[in-house]
């Protein structure tokens, strides 16, 4: 019984570490009597498990290689969920001096500065989205140099690690919360930079090619799909808050 | 009826590594004997002992028991031949479950605790006292003991025992050799025995097989004269021994070097016949098989001699241990091997 | 340093409360462990044995390839596990995947050569003269096998308690074949490397004393076969 | 199935074509492992002798305990180790964190008890007799200890190469004290880790090829310890 | 000038878990003196062994070395002190890095290979042949005399030997005797010796110590009788032997139940004087030390006696193994331990 209503999803683990999830899927399950599970990994990963049929449905926040995904024939349907902005974080004392630049000014200052700078450098739809910061700024990518830490970890353990180093990182705002939080709110990192349109961090639901995954449960995957862009829900998301602030911004059409 | 042959022996030789240590070209061993192996050390005792239990396989040759060749695993084998080894292991239990292993391997847990009180008594131990100790809390003989019983609960048709002797008070020893006969009388088991005591040996053996270098010889206790020999221009070979005396021998065949004299072919002084004249000394004494004839070792200075004498030669020419005599033999009783 | 101290505290709290997911993540710990210990114990010891016991040619290069089997890294199994079982591999129909039974087929693999290293170390370093005790006193094969182990209890528990340690800590596995879903597949270390991704150390150190206190218990049951 | 072939040849590839990165990671590998080793063999095995060699009173407990710092997770000790050396904590002045030093501390914690239960268990199940002969041939303290070891060799060896496995595939303390840093602190598994995050799974495998590649070449070089 | 001592034991008690293995009031065993050390199994030769070697302490007392209490770390005990013990373990390397060992440990390297190759000659093992062969290439007897030799090159102060000739052949065993005799002549080595072997041990020792269930008694080659013994209804406790023949013994003191004759109160029936009469027959006769007395031993049914004889009255009574003599004694004589 169990069997015939229940889905496994893949996503990123942002909205597991945050608590969406934990806080979402149980109103799913009641509304719908579909139990989700799922599996908390890279983005990469997450697309990966896709393609090899081990999941049913994505939520994943990478739009490039989202796009990609559905080309190749992998993926069916694909629907805005929400978004979350990203942030440019360092030390409070900022020594570069980068408050309130433009992003692509703050990256050639830290540059040129040789400012540490913390990369996520694992692949995932944060790091993605760094990269194309990066490219803003119409320079090659830094890659060997010195100040410039390719951490390949999760966004927490990046931005300790930055932390430590009194670097610079970008985040997405959840994360930031949640490390302020845990840090009882005396976190030695501010946020330096904010608001900026290349910022936002689109996330999105994918259900899977039933061509290519004939197994896959496509119904019920749809029904999740729909469910998550359905007013109700995107209210709920509108409502999740971490230390009293709204971490994801619903903007399903 | 010819007797029943246990085991039959067909060109064995076992090497390890290059070198040969046995070298067998025929031997039966009857059902029911008491067969002692006696040699120097390294002559090949235990290697023999380990094919005769089909513990490992002879480098070549075969091996036949009750008329067949068997193999390591034959059941005949495992469940009817058993060796007491030269270091006796025992398992890490207790001086009960040592005894009861190979019964428990048999499937065969009747009157148990009896039966281990039977066995321990045949050597000696006491089951109150002992029974329970563990493996480690036993003194060297007394564990050696404790191997000899674990052989015995097991009525073998063939038990095999390597120096059971060895660090065995005197008591014990004479103890064993009961329990030794009785198996064969009993149970009707066939013995092979290698030991060092020889006194021991003799007292317990029918017959006796010596070993050197690997060869074997059925004669019993024979004298070795180990070489180096030097060669004399007539045919024979000489050996100088510490003291100045020296031996004459007839000259080996070819390679042989080491000579062999049986025991009736030495006497003790008595007329002038012979070309070997040695002043030596009597040792020891010991009472033969059936008490009509007495082992007399007598050493002369490196080497040492075994002799029967017969009790009336002893009374006649006044031979006690300790007496200084002259032994002599001629120099074509040699053999060479 | 504080969240040591808080981590401690955690781990009670944890534990009394009778948190769902931690007890949940306890009970998937407990039963891959016990699985893919027996199951490596199984084929480890009697593989170890033969290993130990016999020589034959290649012996030496045989052990080599056992030594270079213990750096097998977790992931890299959890790989090729992966690749076995994913949807589109040779055993997908079975569909372990995600499931504990995925798991424990790639930590049986894990301890596997733990159990099968330390066994025949062990075996090889035995008196020589129990071999042949034994052939005399008419073990069979079984037998033979039975009490050599039983002789080097000692080193056998030690490739035990080696090959436990090795499964209860290990993530790679756990976190590839498993797919670490709360409430299901989620492993007391998956759940460790989760909340340390997520910078939640206080949590990560008490999980870690749960899981050290389950190898405490566990442990201790055994600790009877130790000589007195 | 595919990314197992394609990570071969991708394994081969990475060596041939003195990939930088891979580089840098197989050598930070290497230094690490190289140090931890030293170090738990240095403590462990004189530590393992006392605990075999000697009886006395809680033995028993201690070995216990022993056993339960097998399962020591590796990301505890990393956490531990960080909270040590993080720079608020108490050796945050030696700036260890997020270097091959720190790395190298986090598995000395964890190759130690592998170490010493092995070498301590080896030496439980050595002959009694060896002890009383080395006495009665005037061996001193130091004299027992070293003959001791290289008398059980084989087990001593298998202690080695077990801590070594384990050192090799450890993720956990890497990840934490290490910090992944491309071109600094990844080491080869945590460069396992985060190709498999990245769902790059032939790149895993070409990694975990390496990484065995290392380990066979290190156990083929101690091997001429082994029984001829 | 008085004997110097080597060895100073008092009040030392030994125990295995509850049981005493081991009871000495006083002993004093003299420098350059070889003692022997005989009695059953389990009787605790080995154990004092082990003490004299500083290999263990004692459970209570004291043992003086040279007029010290000494631990057994100490310098002097470990570079003057060595043991062969019962069980020889060789390490695992060759015969040649096992003899060195001992050398090695004391930094004493010149001359090694000469003086490896004198130490294998000692015990009678051809250098070119042994030396290069590893541990477990050996056999039971040619392992023994390694360690044996291993000992020996440590030219020691005391030398402790634990059946030193158990599995060793005949040739060997006269060697080791040579040596030990050499080590004590040249070097003024201490020497103390356990065996079963006693024609073996007789010929070495200048004098023999008895143990007896831990008790030691320093007159020599003693008979003990073991109990159980049965009371009478006179001052005598009584054994019946399995044929029915009886000692009268007087009754022990408070608890003690071995019994115990001095040789010289043992006779061969000449008169009629004594209690005790026992028929048994001579099972061997071995030469005494200086050859002017005769060790013969007797079996009454399962109990044997050893005598000192004198080679007069050998001939006079025509005395020879395997004669069935009648054994006599005071009951009187006895001395209970
Ligand atoms: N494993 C082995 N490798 C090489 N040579 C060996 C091995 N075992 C025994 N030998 C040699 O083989 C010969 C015969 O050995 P064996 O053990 O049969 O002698 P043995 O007659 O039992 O001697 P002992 O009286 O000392 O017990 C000896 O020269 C011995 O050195
Ligand atoms: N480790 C032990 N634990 C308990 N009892 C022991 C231990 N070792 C020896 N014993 C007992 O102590 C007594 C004396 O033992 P010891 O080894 O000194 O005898 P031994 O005279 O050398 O005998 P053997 O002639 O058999 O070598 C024996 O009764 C023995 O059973
Ligand atoms: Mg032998
Ligand atoms: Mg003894």
């Amino acid at each position: 019984q169990a069997s015939d209503k229940s889905l496994k999803m893949a996503t990123t683990t942002s909205t597991d570490g945050t608590g969406l999830l934990d806080y979402l899927i149980p109103q799913f399950k009641n509304q719908t009597g579909i139990a989700l599970e799922w599996i908390p990994t890279g983005t990469g990963n997450a697309l990966k498990l896709g393609q090899d049929c081990n999941v049913d449905v994505l939520l994943v926040h990478a739009p490039e290689a989202e796009a990609a995904f559905i080309k190749s024939g992998f993926g069916k349907d694909r629907k805005q969920i929400m978004y979350n902005d990203f942030v440019i974080i360092g030390p409070e004392s900022d020594p570069a001096g980068i408050k309130g630049k433009k992003v692509s000014d703050a990256l050639d200052i830290i540059r040129t500065g040789q400012a540490v700078f913390v990369s996520r450098g694992d692949d995932s739809g944060t790091h993605k989205k760094e990269k194309q910061l990066w490219q803003s700024t119409r320079k090659p990518l830094p890659e060997k140099e010195a100040w410039y830490l390719q951490i390949g970890k999760g966004m927490q353990a990046t931005i300790l690690l930055c932390e430590e180093k009194k670097g610079y990182t970008m985040t997405d705002r959840g994360s930031y919360i949640k490390y302020q939080s845990v840090q009882n709110n005396t976190a030695p990192l501010k946020i330096l930079i904010e608001g900026d349109d290349i910022l936002l961090n689109q996330y999105s639901v994918l259900t899977l090619d039933p061509k290519n995954c004939p197994h896959a449960k496509y119904d019920l995957a749809l029904e999740f799909l729909n469910w998550m862009a359905s007013p109700g829900t995107q209210k709920l998301i509108g409502d999740f808050k971490l230390l009293g602030q709204t971490l994801f911004v619903p903007n399903a059409q | 009826m010819p007797e029943a042959v246990a085991y039959q022996l067909k060109n064995i030789r076992h090497y390890y590594e290059n070198t040969c240590a046995l070298n067998v070209d025929e031997l039966q061993i009857a059902k029911g004997s008491i067969t002692g192996l006696i040699g120097p050390n390294g002559s090949g005792k235990t290697t023999l002992l380990k094919l005769l239990a089909f513990a490992m396989p002879p480098s070549c040759g075969d091996i036949f028991y009750n008329g067949k060749k068997e193999g390591c695993f034959s059941p005949v084998v495992r469940s009817k031949i058993t060796l007491l080894t030269q270091k006796p292991y025992l398992l890490k239990r207790s001086v009960f479950e040592n005894i009861a292993y190979g019964l428990k391997i048999r499937k065969d847990c009747r009157n148990l605790d009896s039966r281990i009180r039977t066995a321990l008594a045949y050597v000696g131990l006491d089951h109150a006292q002992f029974a329970q100790r563990k493996w480690h809390q036993l003194s060297g003989g007394e564990a050696q003991r404790v191997a000899m019983a674990a052989r015995l609960i097991l009525k073998p048709e063939v038990l095999l025992l390597d120096e059971p002797v060895a660090s065995v008070d005197t008591q014990s020893a004479r103890l064993i050799r009961t329990a030794s006969l009785n198996a064969r009388d009993q149970w009707g088991t066939t013995l092979v025995i290698a030991s060092h005591d020889l006194q021991w040996l003799y007292s317990i053996s029918d017959s006796q097989l010596s070993i050197s270098n690997g060869n074997i010889f059925a004669t019993g206790i024979e004298n070795i004269i180990p070489g180096p020999f030097e060669e004399t221009r007539e045919k024979t070979v000489i050996k100088k021994l510490e003291d100045g005396q020296i031996l004459t021998l007839k000259k080996p065949e070819n390679k042989k070097n080491t000579a062999m004299i049986k025991k009736d072919c030495l006497r003790i002084k008595e007329d002038n016949g012979s070309d070997n004249q040695l002043s030596g000394q009597i040792i020891s004494m010991l009472a033969g098989e059936k008490s009509s004839h007495v082992l007399t070792h007598i050493c002369v200075q490196e080497l040492s001699f075994t002799l029967k004498l017969v009790p009336d030669q002893i009374c006649r020419m006044n031979l006690y241990p300790g007496k200084n005599i002259v032994l002599q033999f001629d120099s074509t009783d040699v053999e060479w091997i | 340093m504080d969240f040591i101290a808080t981590g401690f505290i955690k781990a009670i709290e944890l534990l009394i409360s009778g948190d769902a997911a931690t007890w949940s993540a306890i009970l998937a710990t407990l039963k891959v462990s016990t699985c893919s210990m027996a199951f490596s114990l199984g084929a480890g010891l009697p593989c170890g044995f033969l290993i130990g016991y016999f020589d034959f040619k290649g012996k030496k290069q045989l052990r080599t390839l056992l030594d270079t089997l213990l750096s097998l890294p977790t992931v890299f199994i959890g790989l090729v596990v992966y690749a076995f079982i994913t949807h589109r591999g040779p055993l997908g129909e079975f569909g372990f995947l995600f499931t504990l039974t995925g798991i424990a087929i790639g930590q049986t693999i894990l301890a596997f050569p733990v159990v099968t290293a330390i066994t025949a170390a062990t075996i090889e370093g035995m008196d020589k003269e129990l071999k042949l005790t034994l052939i005399t006193l008419g073990a069979g094969k079984r037998n033979i096998l039975m009490t050599c182990l039983w002789e080097v209890r000692y080193g056998i528990l030690a490739a035990g308690v080696m090959a436990y340690g090795r499964v209860m800590t290990e993530v790679g596995i756990s976190m590839m074949v498993g797919g670490n879903i709360k409430y299901n597949t989620r492993t007391i270390t998956t759940a460790i490397a989760l909340e340390t991704n997520k910078g939640q150390f206080a949590d990560g150190i008490a999980l870690g004393l749960v899981l050290m206190l389950i190898a405490f218990i566990v442990n201790l049951s055994v600790s009877f076969l130790r000589k007195q």
